[in-house]
C-alpha cells in the first residue's frame, strides 16, 4: 500500500528539521528550544500513527514504499518501505522520544536546546534504520545513528564519560565495518543494493557464513549479546536518563531487527548452521547476565545488565526457529519464537525506558545511583514507589504486564526446541525477579535510609506523565498484546517460510 | 451469564482501583465502602452461580472473554470456565474475602495505608477469581502470578518493618521457583497438546498417556509424569509443599486480616485447585500421584510438628496451615480430589476463623503475638474465646465440626489408595491428626486460659511483673491495655465464619465427597478411586465409624495431652525441651531450611554473580578482550613511533626507496 | 627524427639525478626543494613528450597545472623556510624532528 | 643521417643533464640555483622541439622570471651556515649514485626504445604553418577544464595569502597608530576618578 504522501519520509526527515531548529534557536531561551522540541516530537508521533492504521496486516510486502534514485552510479537508492516488523519498532520510537524529550526537560540545564537537538535528530535517524531498504541507506543511517549517541554520553554523561563513549563507539563501529564488507561484497554478486534483492540471493555455504558472521559482528554488538555486552553497562552507567532511555529502548533493538532482516533471510542456512552458537550466547546471556545483575551495586548498571538478559531472549526467540524447523515431531513454534522476540523487544522498549527513567527519578534529586544511597524511598515519594514497584515487576515479567507476553512467547518455543533450553531460559523468571526485587527492596523499602532520603520530593506532574503513559503501555501490551502480533503475524510468516528454504 | 460472570471479576478490580488510584479522594470511608461493595456484589452474584450449578443444575459455561493472542496458530484467550468446582472456590473466595474486608475495618482503623491495603485485597480477590474461573493454562498463570503479587505487596504491607520486606521477596522468590516449573509444565502443554484450553487439553491427553520424552541422555520419561510433575512444581510453591514451604511461615509479616484471606483460606490452595483441575491429566501417571501424595503428606507431619514449638501465635496458625495443605495434597495425591477440595473449603471457612481471631486476640493484645505472654484471655474476648474453640475443633477434626468429615475422609482415602508411597502417607497422615491436636490446644489453651495475660514484659511496664491479672485489678482500663473484645467489624466475621466452620461439612459431606456434586468435573480413574472404595452410608454413619477409628482418639488424645501439659503441669513441656533438646533444637530452627536456602542459594547466586561479574565480564571480557585489544594497540604503538624519526629525509628516503620497489616489481612483473 | 623515447630517457635521466641530489643534499632545504622542481620537471618533459607524440593537448593542459601548482608550492615552502629559519637559525633538516613518535 | 633537430635535441638534452648534474653537486646554493636556471631553460629548449611553444615561454617566463628569482632571493636573504649542510656530502654519494643508478635502469628498461622507439611510436606530422599552440591549449583550458583552471587560480590565490600569511610578523618594537580605538576613546577611559576617605592629619 502506499499513501498519497511519503509518511516515512515526514517520519524520518521531521525530527532531523526539528532538530535542526532547535539547534538554531540556541541556548538563550531554553524554553523556546525545549517547546520547539516537544513540539516537533509529538508532530513526529502524529505523522507516524497513520503507518499504524493505514497498515494492512494480511500482506507481507512492503508498504508506504518511497523509491528515489539516489547513488545511480552504484545503484544505491533512497528505498524506504516497512513491513510488520519494522513498523511497531518505529512506532516505539517515535512515542518513546517524546517521553524522552519531555523526561529532558528541566533536568537539562547545560545547553538544552543542543541536548533536545540530538535527541530529536536521532529519533529521526533511527525511524532511517527501520525503514530502510536499501542497504548503503540503511547503512548510513546506523552509522549515523552513532553520532547523537556519541555526543549525548560525551557532553551530557557523568565522570567517566570518555571511557565509555569511546568503548560505545568502537565496539559499536567494529561490528558494522564488517556488517558493510558483506553488502558490499552482496552488492557485487547481485548488483543491487536493495535489501529485498540480498534475500533471494544464491549463496553457497562458505558465503553465508562469511556473510552470516560479519553481520553477527554488527548486530551481535547493538543487541547487545554475551560477551559483547560490556559497553553496555558502561555507556548505560554515564549516559544521562534520556540518553539510557534511547539507547536500552531503540538502539538495541536496531540489532534485534537488524537479525530479522538480513541475518535471517540472507543467509538462512548459515543461520541454520550456526545456530547453536546463537543459542548459546543467548542462553549464557539470560543466565549469567542474571547472576552478574544480582550482584551489581549501581541501580543502572544494574538494569543494564538485566536489559542484556532481557534481549537474550530476543535472540534465543529469533535462532530456536531453526532447531525447531530441524525437528521432525514438531511442526509448529517457529513462528511463535519469533514473535515472542519482537513482542520482547517492543516490551523491553517500554519497560527499560521506565525502569531508566526511574533511576533517573531518583537520581535527578539525589545525584547518586548506588543502590546504599537509598533505602526507604516509598516513605517519601509514596506515588514514585508504586511506579518503580510496577515496573520492576514488569521487568520481572509479571503477567498482565507486557514484559511477560514476550518471555512466555519465547519461553513456549524453547520448550519446542529442546527441554533444557526452556529451562534455561525460565531461570530468568527466578533470577529476574531475584535481582529486581531485591533493588527494590533495598531501594523503596525499608526505613528512611538517611537526611537525604528523607528531603526527597514525590514525582512531580511533568515526571507522573512520562511514567504513567509508559504504564499504560506496558499493561495493554500486557492484557491484550493480540493487535501487536496481528499487524506483525503475516510478515514473520512469510520471514518463517523464507528461511525454511535453502539457498544452496 | 457472561455479564454475571465479568461482573464478579471485575467489581473488585474496579473498587481496588478506586480505592488505590484515588485514595486521597474517597479516603478511608470510601476506600472501604467501595471495595466491600464491590467484593459483596462479587460475592452475592458467586453465591446465585453456585446455587445455579449446585441446585439447579446450570451446564458448564465455558467461553472466551476476549482473544489475548493467536500465534502460530496457538490460541490464547482470557475466557471463564464455571463448573461446579468453579463455583464452590468463586463462593469460598469471595465469601471469605468480604468477611476479611469487614474484618479490616476493625483491624486497621488505626494503621497507616488503610486505602492502600483495601485496595490490595480487592485486587486480591480479583486475581484469586481469574485464577479459579479460568478456562485456559494461560489465565490461570496470569491469575497464578497476580495472586503471588498481591500477597508480594501485602507481606510488605508494613515496609518499614525490615523483616517484613525480607519476607516479601522471599515469598515471591519461592514462589517464582514454583512458576518456573509451573511455566515449564505449561510450555509442555502447549507443545504437545497444541493448545492451552483446559477442555482441548484434557480431550488431547489420553493420546499421550504412553508418551515419552527424552530430556536427559537416552532416558525415556513419561510424558504425562513430566507434565504433571512440573505442573505441580508450581502448586508446592503456591500451596507452601515441602521444600518450597518456606515463605509461609515468614508471610506472617504481613497484616493478619491477610494471612487470614491470602496465606491460609484463599492463595495457598490455588495449588490444590489447580491439581484437581488437572485431574484428567495427573490421572495419567502415577509417578506423578505418588510424587504429589509423598510430598503432601511429607509436609502435613514435619510441618505439623514445627507448629508445635513455635511461640508466635500467627506462625502457630500458620505451620498448621502447611500441614492442612499437606492433607490436601495428599488426598490429590490419592486421586480423592473430592476430599482434597472439600478440606479445601472446610479449611478455608475454619482457618480464616483461627486467624481472625488470633487477629482479634493480637488487637486485644495491642499487637503482641507471643503466646507465652497470653493466658486468660477467654475472660476479656468471650467472643474471640468461643469461636476460636469452635475453630480449633474444626481444626483437628472433632466429629461433628467440618474439619472432621473433610480430614477422615482423606485418611480413608490414603489408607485405600494403593499406588506407591500411600502406606508412607497414610501413616503420618495418621499421626499428623495427634499433632494438629497436640499445637492447636497447645496454643488454644496457652492463649485462652490459664491465669491472666502474662502480657507485659518488664522491659514494657517495670511495674506490671507482678503478672497481668493483679494489674487489671489495679488500673484503670485506659492507661492499662487490658484485653477487650474487639468492636463489631471484628467479631461479626467471626460469627459468620464460625458457623460455616461448624456446618458446613455435616452439609454437604454427601454430595461433595461421595455424591455426584463433582461429576464431570474431576476426573479419577477407576483404579484410583478411592473415594468409591469408601463405604459411605450417610453422615451419621461416617461419623459412627469415624468415632471408632483410630484418628479420633489420636484427636483426642493430642487434646488431652495438650491440656495436660500446658494447663496442669507447665513444667512438663519445659523439662521436655530440655530433654529432648536435639529435637527442639531441629524444630525450633525449622530443619534448616531457611539457613540452607539462605547459605547455598542466596549465598550461593551472589558469590556466582560476583565471580562472573568480576572474573567473566571485568577480568576477561574487559579486561583482556576489550582493553586488552586497546592496550596492544597502543604497546604496538609505542613500538612504531620509533619509525617516526621526525627526519625529513628518512620520509623521503622511505618514499623513494618504496618507489624504487615498486617501479622494480612492474618492470619485473613484465 | 627524435623518438618518443628520446625525451622519455633525458626525463629518466633528469629524474634519477634528482633522486641522486635529494639524496646527496638532504640537510639543505632549499636544495631539497629545488631537486623537486627538477623532478616536476622531468615529469613535465614526459607530459609534453606523449602530448606531442600522441597530439593530445590534454598533456599540455596538466603541464600547465603542474606549474602552476609547483610555483605555488615553491611560493610556500620558501615562505615556510623563512618563518622556520627565523625560528630555529637553520635550515639543517637534521634539526627539524619535532615530528618525531 | 642526423637532422639538425636531433641535433638540437641532443645539446639540449647535454647541457640539461650536464646543468642538473651541477644542480646537485655544487656547494654554494646560488650556484645550484643558476645552474637550476641553465636547466629550466634547455628543457623549454626541448619543449619547442616538441612544439610545445607556449609552456616553454611560460616556464621561461614563470621559472626563470618568478620563481628561481625568489629561490635566488632566499637563498641570498638567509644566512646559512654552507659547511654544516655539506657535511655527510661524501658519504651520502655513494648510496646517492646506487639509487640514482637503479632508479635510471628501471626507468630505461620501461621507457627505452623497445617500448617507445621511434619504430614503436611513430613522430607526429609537423604542425602546419598556421597553427598556434597557444590558441589550441587556450581552447581546451576555457573549455574542457574551464574547472580545473579556476581550481588552479584558486590555488595560486591561496598560495599567495599563505605566502604573506606564513612571512608577515609584527615586530613588537614598532610604534604604530590604531584609529579606531582613537576614534572611539571615552573620556573614561583616559581619566579614573577614585572616591577616597580624606586622610587625617599625622599627628
Amino acid at each position: 500500500m502506499t499513501a498519497d504522501w511519503p509518511i516515512l519520509s515526514a517520519v524520518i526527515w521531521l525530527p532531523i528539521l526539528g532538530g535542526a531548529l532547535v539547534l538554531a534557536s540556541g541556548d538563550k531561551a531554553p524554553n523556546v528550544s525545549r517547546w520547539l522540541a516537544l513540539i516537533f516530537a509529538v508532530l513526529t508521533f502524529l505523522v507516524s500513527l497513520p503507518l499504524y492504521s493505514g497498515f494492512d496486516p494480511t500482506t507481507a510486502q512492503m508498504q508506504f514504499v518511497e523509491k528515489a534514485p539516489w547513488i545511480p552510479l552504484f545503484d544505491v537508492y533512497y528505498y524506504l518501505g516497512i513491513d510488520g516488523i519494522s513498523m511497531p519498532l518505529i512506532l516505539l520510537t517515535t512515542f518513546i522520544s517524546i517521553l524522552v524529550i519531555i523526561a529532558g526537560w528541566e533536568v537539562i540545564q547545560y545547553k538544552p536546546s543542543q541536548y533536545m537537538a540530538a535527541f530529536l535528530m536521532m529519533e529521526g535517524v533511527m525511524v532511517g534504520v527501520f525503514a530502510a531498504l536499501d542497504a548503503m541507506l540503511f547503512y548510513v543511517f546506523w552509522e549515523a545513528m552513532l553520532i547523537p549517541m556519541f555526543i549525548i554520553i560525551g557532553v551530557w554523561g557523568g565522570p567517566n564519560r570518555v571511557y565509555a563513549t569511546i568503548k560505545f563507539f568502537l565496539y559499536t563501529f567494529l561490528g558494522s565495518v564488517f556488517m558493510l564488507v558483506a553488502l558490499i561484497y552482496m552488492y557485487f554478486h547481485s548488483g543491487s543494493m536493495e535489501i529485498l534483492a540480498f534475500h533471494d540471493l544464491k549463496l553457497n555455504l562458505t558465503e553465508q557464513i562469511l556473510i552470516f558472521v560479519a553481520f553477527l559482528l554488527a548486530f551481535a554488538v547493538k543487541v547487545p549479546m554475551w560477551p559483547v555486552h560490556t559497553w553496555l553497562p558502561d555507556a548505560h552507567v554515564e549516559a544521562p536518563t534520556g540518553g539510557s532511555v534511547i539507547l536500552a529502548a531503540i538502539m538495541l533493538k536496531i540489532g534485534g531487527y537488524g537479525f530479522l532482516r538480513f541475518s535471517l533471510p540472507i543467509t538462512p542456512d548459515a543461520s541454520s548452521e550456526l545456530d547453536w552458537m546463537i543459542i548459546g550466547m543467548s542462553l549464557i546471556a539470560v543466565v549469567y547476565i542474571g547472576f552478574v545483575a544480582l550482584v551489581q551495586q549501581d541501580m543502572k548498571k544494574l538494569i543494564a545488565y538485566s536489559s542484556i538478559a532481557h534481549m537474550g531472549f530476543v535472540t534465543l526467540g529469533f535462532f530456536i526457529a531453526f532447531i525447531i524447523m530441524a525437528r521432525n515431531d514438531v511442526d509448529s513454534g517457529a513462528i511463535l519464537g519469533l514473535q515472542g522476540g519482537m513482542v520482547q523487544m517492543v516490551s523491553h522498549g517500554f519497560i527499560s525506558a521506565a525502569m531508566f527513567l526511574c533511576v533517573g527519578v531518583l537520581y535527578d534529586r539525589l545525584h547518586s545511583r548506588q543502590i546504599d544511597d537509598y533505602g526507604g524511598v516509598v516513605n517519601v515519594m509514596p506515588w514514585f514507589a508504586a511506579f518503580m514497584v510496577f515496573f520492576a515487576m514488569a521487568n520481572a515479567g509479571l503477567p498482565g504486564t507486557s514484559g511477560f507476553v514476550g518471555e512466555f512467547m519465547v519461553i513456549l518455543a524453547s520448550f519446542r526446541a529442546d527441554f533444557w533450553f526452556a529451562f534455561l531460559a525460565a531461570t530468568t523468571l527466578i533470577v529476574g525477579a531475584a535481582y529486581t526485587l531485591w533493588m527494590v527492596k533495598r531501594v523503596v523499602y525499608g526505613e528512611v535510609g538517611s537526611d537525604k532520603v528523607a528531603a526527597l520530593e514525590d514525582i512531580n506532574k511533568r515526571e507522573a506523565f512520562v511514567l504513567t503513559s509508559l504504564a499504560v503501555a506496558v499493561l495493554v501490551l500486557g492484557i491484550w498484546p493480540a493487535p501487536l502480533i496481528e499487524v506483525m503475524d503475516v510478515s514473520i510468516e512469510n520471514l518463517v517460510r523464507h528461511i525454511a528454504i535453502t539457498k544452496l | 451469564m457472561e455479564a454475571i460472570l465479568l461482573t464478579i471479576v471485575l467489581a473488585p478490580l474496579a473498587g481496588a482501583l478506586i480505592a488505590g488510584l484515588l485514595r486521597n479522594q474517597v479516603g478511608k470511608v470510601g476506600a472501604h465502602s467501595v471495595t466491600i461493595l464491590g467484593v459483596g456484589i462479587s460475592c452475592v452474584l458467586s453465591l446465585y452461580v453456585l446455587y445455579l450449578h449446585a441446585f439447579q443444575g446450570a451446564p458448564v459455561y465455558n467461553e472466551s472473554v476476549y482473544i489475548w493472542m493467536v500465534s502460530d496458530g496457538l490460541r490464547m484467550e482470557i475466557g471463564f470456565l464455571v463448573d461446579r468446582l468453579t463455583a464452590m472456590m468463586m463462593a469460598v473466595v469471595t465469601f471469605v474475602s468480604l468477611m476479611v474486608h469487614i474484618y479490616t475495618i476493625g483491624y486497621m482503623a488505626h494503621e497507616d495505608g488503610y486505602e492502600r491495603f483495601f485496595s490490595y485485597i480487592a485486587l486480591f480477590t480479583f486475581s484469586m477469581l481469574m485464577l479459579v474461573m479460568a478456562n485456559n493454562f494461560l489465565q490461570l498463570f496470569f491469575g497464578w502470578e497476580a495472586v503471588g503479587l498481591v500477597s508480594y505487596l501485602l507481606i510488605g504491607f508494613y515496609f518499614k518493618r525490615e523483616t517484613a520486606i525480607f519476607a516479601n521477596m522471599k515469598a515471591f522468590l519461592v514462589n517464582r521457583v514454583g512458576d518456573f516449573g509451573f511455566i515449564l509444565g505449561i510450555a509442555a502443554v502447549a507443545m504437545y497438546f497444541g493448545t492451552l484450553d483446559y477442555a482441548e487439553a484434557f480431550a488431547a491427553a489420553p493420546q499421550f498417556a504412553d508418551a515419552t520424552i527424552t530430556i536427559w541422555g537416552d532416558t525415556e520419561w513419561s510424558l504425562m509424569t513430566v507434565v504433571c510433575i512440573l505442573l505441580f512444581i508450581g502448586a508446592m510453591g503456591k500451596s507452601a509443599q515441602v521444600p518450597l514451604h518456606v515463605w509461609l511461615p515468614d508471610s506472617m509479616e504481613g497484616p493478619t486480616p491477610i494471612s487470614a484471606l491470602i496465606h491460609a483460606a484463599t492463595m495457598v490452595t490455588a495449588g490444590i485447585f489447580m491439581v484437581a483441575r488437572m485431574s484428567p491429566l495427573y490421572e495419567l501417571s502415577e509417578t506423578a500421584l505418588t510424587f504429589v501424595l509423598v510430598i503432601g503428606a511429607t509436609t502435613a507431619f514435619f510441618m505439623g510438628l514445627i507448629g508445635i514449638v513455635q511461640n508466635d501465635i500467627k506462625r502457630v496458625v500458620a505451620y498448621s496451615t502447611l500441614s492442612q495443605l499437606g492433607y490436601m495434597i495428599a488426598a490429590l495425591g490419592a486421586s480423592a480430589y473430592a476430599a482434597g477440595l472439600f478440606h479445601l473449603m472446610t479449611h478455608a471457612f475454619f482457618k480464616a476463623l483461627l486467624f481472625l481471631a488470633a487477629g482479634s486476640v493480637i488487637i486485644g493484645m495491642h499487637h503482641d503475638q507471643d503466646i507465652r505472654n497470653m493466658g486468660g484471655i477467654r475472660k476479656y474476648m468471650p467472643i474471640t474465646h468461643w469461636t476460636a474453640l469452635l475453630g480449633s475443633l474444626a481444626l483437628i477434626g472433632f466429629p461433628g465440626f467440618s474439619g472432621f468429615f473433610s480430614k477422615d475422609a482423606i485418611i480413608e482415602a490414603v489408607h485405600h489408595s494403593q499406588i506407591a508411597g500411600a502406606t508412607y502417607a497414610h501413616v503420618l497422615l495418621v499421626a499428623g491428626v495427634f499433632v494438629t491436636a497436640l499445637y492447636s490446644f497447645r496454643m488454644y489453651f496457652l492463649v485462652f486460659h490459664g491465669d491472666g495475660p502474662r502480657h507485659f514484659e518488664p522491659h514494657h511496664e517495670a511495674h506490671d511483673e507482678h503478672g497481668g491479672a493483679e494489674a487489671q485489678e489495679h488500673h484503670h482500663v485506659e492507661d492499662e491495655p487490658t484485653p477487650h473484645e474487639s468492636p463489631w467489624v471484628v467479631t461479626l466475621p467471626l460469627i459468620l465464619l464460625a458457623i460455616p466452620s461448624v456446618v458446613i461439612g455435616f452439609l454437604t459431606v454427601g454430595p461433595m465427597v461421595f455424591g455426584d456434586y463433582f461429576d464431570g468435573v474431576l476426573f479419577v480413574a477407576a483404579e484410583h478411586n478411592t473415594l468409591g472404595a469408601i463405604e459411605y452410608h450417610g453422615v451419621l454413619g461416617f461419623m459412627l465409624h469415624g468415632v471408632m477409628a483410630l484418628p479420633f482418639w489420636l484427636a483426642i488424645g493430642g487434646l488431652a495431652t495438650a491440656w495436660y501439659v500446658y494447663t496442669q503441669k507447665p513444667e512438663i513441656a519445659r523439662n521436655l525441651a530440655r530433654r529432648l533438646d536435639w529435637a527442639h533444637f531441629v524444630l525450633d530452627r525449622k530443619y534448616g531450611f531457611d539457613e540452607f536456602n539462605q547459605a547455598v542459594f542466596a549465598g550461593g547466586s551472589k558469590l556466582l554473580g560476583k565471580f562472573l561479574w568480576l572474573v567473566g565480564d571485568r577480568a576477561v571480557i574487559d579486561g583482556l578482550a576489550v582493553n586488552g585489544s586497546a592496550h596492544s594497540v597502543g604497546k604496538l604503538a609505542a613500538i612504531m613511533r620509533f619509525v617516526q624519526t621526525g627526519m625529513l629525509y628518512h620520509y623521503a628516503m622511505a618514499i623513494i626507496v618504496g618507489l624504487l620497489v615498486l617501479l622494480g616489481w612492474f618492470v619485473l612483473r613484465g | 627524427m627524435i623518438a618518443l623515447s628520446d625525451y622519455l630517457i633525458v626525463a629518466a635521466i633528469l629524474f634519477s639525478l634528482s633522486v641522486a641530489g635529494i639524496f646527496l643534499n638532504r640537510k639543505n632545504v632549499i636544495l631539497l626543494l629545488m631537486c623537486i622542481e627538477l623532478m616536476l620537471l622531468a615529469v613535465n618533459i614526459n607530459f609534453i613528450a606523449f602530448s606531442h607524440f600522441l597530439g593530445d593537448t590534454a598533456g599540455q593542459v596538466f603541464v600547465f597545472f603542474i606549474l602552476t601548482v609547483a610555483a605555488a608550492e615553491a611560493a610556500i615552502g620558501l615562505a615556510i623556510l623563512v618563518v622556520l629559519f627565523r625560528s630555529r637559525q637553520t635550515i639543517n633538516v637534521a634539526d627539524l624532528d619535532t615530528l618525531k613518535g | 643521417m642526423m637532422g639538425f633537430e636531433k641535433f638540437l635535441f641532443y645539446v639540449f638534452s647535454v647541457f640539461l643533464i650536464f646543468s642538473a648534474v651541477m644542480v646537485i653537486t655544487r656547494k654554494n646554493p646560488v650556484h645550484s640555483a643558476l645552474f637550476l636556471v641553465l636547466a629550466f631553460f634547455n628543457s623549454a629548449g626541448l619543449w619547442l622541439l616538441a612544439e610545445a611553444e607556449f609552456l616553454a615561454i611560460a616556464l621561461v617566463l614563470v621559472y626563470v622570471g618568478a620563481v628561481m628569482v625568489l629561490f635566488l632571493f632566499v637563498v641570498m636573504m638567509l644566512d646559512i651556515n654552507i659547511a654544516e649542510l655539506r657535511a655527510g656530502f661524501v658519504r651520502n654519494a655513494p648510496v646517492a649514485i646506487v639509487v640514482a643508478i637503479a632508479m635510471a635502469v628501471e626507468l630505461l628498461i620501461v621507457v627505452g626504445p623497445q617500448r617507445f622507439g621511434i619504430d614503436v611510436v611513430a613522430a607526429p606530422e609537423p604542425r602546419p604553418a598556421g597553427y598556434s599552440n597557444t590558441e589550441e591549449l587556450g581552447l581546451a583550458l576555457f573549455t574542457e577544464h574551464l574547472y580545473a583552471f579556476e581550481i588552479a587560480a584558486v590555488i595560486l590565490l591561496v598560495g599567495i595569502v599563505a605566502a604573506i600569511g606564513l612571512t608577515m610578523r609584527k615586530r613588537p618594537e614598532t610604534k604604530y597608530q590604531d584609529p579606531s580605538r582613537q576614534v572611539t576613546v571615552k573620556a573614561s577611559d583616559r581619566l579614573r576618578v577614585i572616591k577616597m576617605d580624606a586622610e587625617e592629619k599625622a599627628r
